[in-house]
């Protein structure tokens, strides 16, 4: 049975608080830093904390709790901050990765292909009415959301684009099916124009997926 | 703990009392139901235990009063009124033999179980807003490292994006449909030429209609066709250039060029 | 000497595994937990970890250990996160962010389509009695909370709506059937879209025609 915490009351200089104080005092120090959006000075952390509380035996105190940790308390300069171990740092760095939102166009462009799947890239244009740039479809497809489908038996053999079950999961949708259609986009508030007549049932999901000749089976 | 609800707009409780309740206005409620559950909370019982008869009575004399100060009362109140009437009847007045549809006693019951579950709601939507939430009074770590899954990039967008994306995208696309129907207007600039063109140096009375037959095979056309031919066969009239005829209320209108002075001599 | 963690080696089934990889698990688990930007599944958390080993109770001596402390291990669904512990939220005011404010209609509509879930347009009008009015419904799939769940198996097969992890994670909850009184409504048969037997006249006890379809599972 590992000692998870190794509680090691290092400072006896606290004594003359009692234990549920000191106890208080570490959660509450804890709280702060693990909350804080930069390291904290000692001056810092001792003016959010009630007065007259000596800061630096309750650092020393989390410092030493957490050194075994996943996590550690570290000092840099005299500010503090919760830091993931030294030795797990490979945990993290391939994930020194960097959070991009999706463009206007590319959402656009995502949605679209969501719910006329399979649609050919002539086919997002005529609805978006502005031709599509490579770098969108090539933003889509690196999110994994987007796959090419299959040829389109027409003319020209065009490459039709549909989405992935990684779409469906980042979505938190359970099939493509979902979607709220153009009258429950509207009923929902999400869409102020008036339907024109004849469209109320769309979108319809797709052109009828027979006029289509599957790629070769992607993973997942 | 202090500011727990800043996320409402307003408070959830403070619903009109007793003795004002007669003399507010009904916008303060959100529909019939709403304005029944805060009458039946008057009644200070439990829910399950209200008297629906007395509740429709109070519901009647609020709808009274509210029109007698010529209150706008908005027809779903009005719809409620007249069921509640009938079903006060069906209370007061025992079914002489089982009937195929539902007992006033069942009526009446199913009004109070949907007054007890919209409270029941009320409740629950007040307790969420009672717990701590996330950004509020429990925190994430500031100082997050970030954790990847597989990918170099992680790509946000969430589903209202994606949806606000394709409807608004869809909307563009509409509204220039929208725009032609614009054109179904005729103006009367559009309607004074048509008649004096079509009208010509004739001044033999006809049917303002025969001049309007293009636009009358139209159904979205008639109604503007013909309000605004009138319109400019008025101000015609009023220059002096036509003269208009009609031999009853409804019936059909004439109209022709007035004839010249001189060629009457 | 205050018991700053305390261990429960609660689950003995892990007891084939060497206490050193035992606590370097832990130790792994807490490293990526802490870094995570936003709640991870288990199954996200298990693509993190060596293969083979069971997330769950992991997780679970994790949060035992951390109860205790200024921050918490909370779980919101099946993803995971470490939060603040609730009665020290007075201490971090400053981190409080600007939210929009719910309008009343909207707050009435979540707690309905968080108690009735997965719930109808036509069911959410017919508890609240009124139509729903734009903005209402909108607004919720902004906040993430809400999202189209599936369809019902009914004429029109008209969307139904649910809750998202995120609303669990936002009301502190680790899962629906934690909701305030949920049990209770269900037993008095005030989920239910019918009427439960007995109703009028003595209070709604015993009463076991609540378990009515529309808590039933959607297709998925």
């Amino acid at each position: 049975m590992p000692d998870l915490f190794v509680a090691t009351a290092a400072s006896s200089n606290v004594t003359s608080l009692s234990p549920e104080d000191r106890r208080l005092h570490l959660r509450m120090l804890e709280a702060i830093l693990f909350a804080a959006t930069q390291p904290l000075t000692e001056a810092e952390l001792a003016s959010k904390m009630p007065e007259g509380i000596e800061i630096k035996p309750l650092l020393q105190e989390l410092q030493t709790a957490y050194a075994s940790r996943g996590v550690n308390l570290r000092p840099s300069g005299d500010a503090w901050a919760f830091r993931t171990a030294p030795d797990l740092g490979f945990l993290l760095e391939e994930h020194r990765q960097e959070e991009k939102k999706l463009s206007r166009p590319a959402l656009e462009t995502l949605a679209i292909i969501a719910y006329h799947q399979p649609v050919t890239r002539a086919e997002i244009e005529e609805v978006r009415g502005v031709s599509t740039s490579k770098g969108t479809l090539d933003v889509l497809l690196e999110t994994g959301w987007v796959r090419p489908r299959g040829r389109r038996r027409s003319p020209g053999r065009p490459l039709t684009f549909g989405t992935t079950r990684e779409f469906l999961d980042h979505f938190g949708l359970s099939e493509i099916g979902d979607l709220p259609g153009l009258a429950e986009l509207k009923a929902a508030g999400l869409l102020s124009a008036t339907i024109p007549p004849g469209f109320e049932g769309q979108p319809p999901f797709g052109v009828d997926a027979a006029e289509e000749d599957l790629l070769e089976r992607e993973t997942s | 703990m202090n500011g727990k609800r800043d996320f409402f707009e307003e408070e959830l409780a403070p619903r009109p009392g007793d003795e004002d309740i007669l003399l507010i206005d009904i916008d303060g409620f959100e529909g019939p139901l709403d304005l029944l559950l805060a009458l039946a909370r008057h009644q200070k019982v439990d829910l399950t235990k209200i008297s629906v008869l007395a509740l429709a009575e109070q519901y009647l004399t609020f709808i009274d009063k509210a029109r007698s100060l010529h209150l706008q009362v908005a027809a779903d109140y009005l719809v409620m009124a007249a069921w509640l009437a009938y079903l006060k009847s069906r209370l007061l007045l025992p079914d002489p033999e089982p009937l195929e549809e539902p007992s006033g006693e069942e009526l009446a019951a199913r009004l109070a179980f949907r007054l007890t579950r919209l409270q029941a709601m009320r409740e629950a939507a007040e307790k969420l807003t009672e717990r701590e939430r996330l950004g509020h009074d429990v925190f994430a770590r500031g100082m997050p490292e970030g954790v990847a899954l597989g990918q170099a990039t992680a790509w946000q967008a969430g589903l209202y994006d994606l949806l606000a994306a394709y409807a608004a995208r869809r909307a563009r696309h509409f509204a220039s449909t929208i725009q032609m129907k614009k054109r179904t207007v005729i103006p009367l600039a559009e309607a004074r030429e048509r008649l004096m063109r079509l009208i010509g140096p004739s001044s033999s009375w006809a049917p303002i209609d025969h001049f309007l037959s293009e636009y009358l095979v139209r159904p979205e056309l008639r109604a503007t066709a013909r309000a605004s031919a009138l319109s400019a066969s008025l101000e015609l009239v009023r220059e002096g250039e036509l003269e208009l005829m009609q031999a009853a209320s409804f019936a059909p209108l004439y109209v022709r060029r007035k004839p010249k002075e001189d060629a009457r001599a």
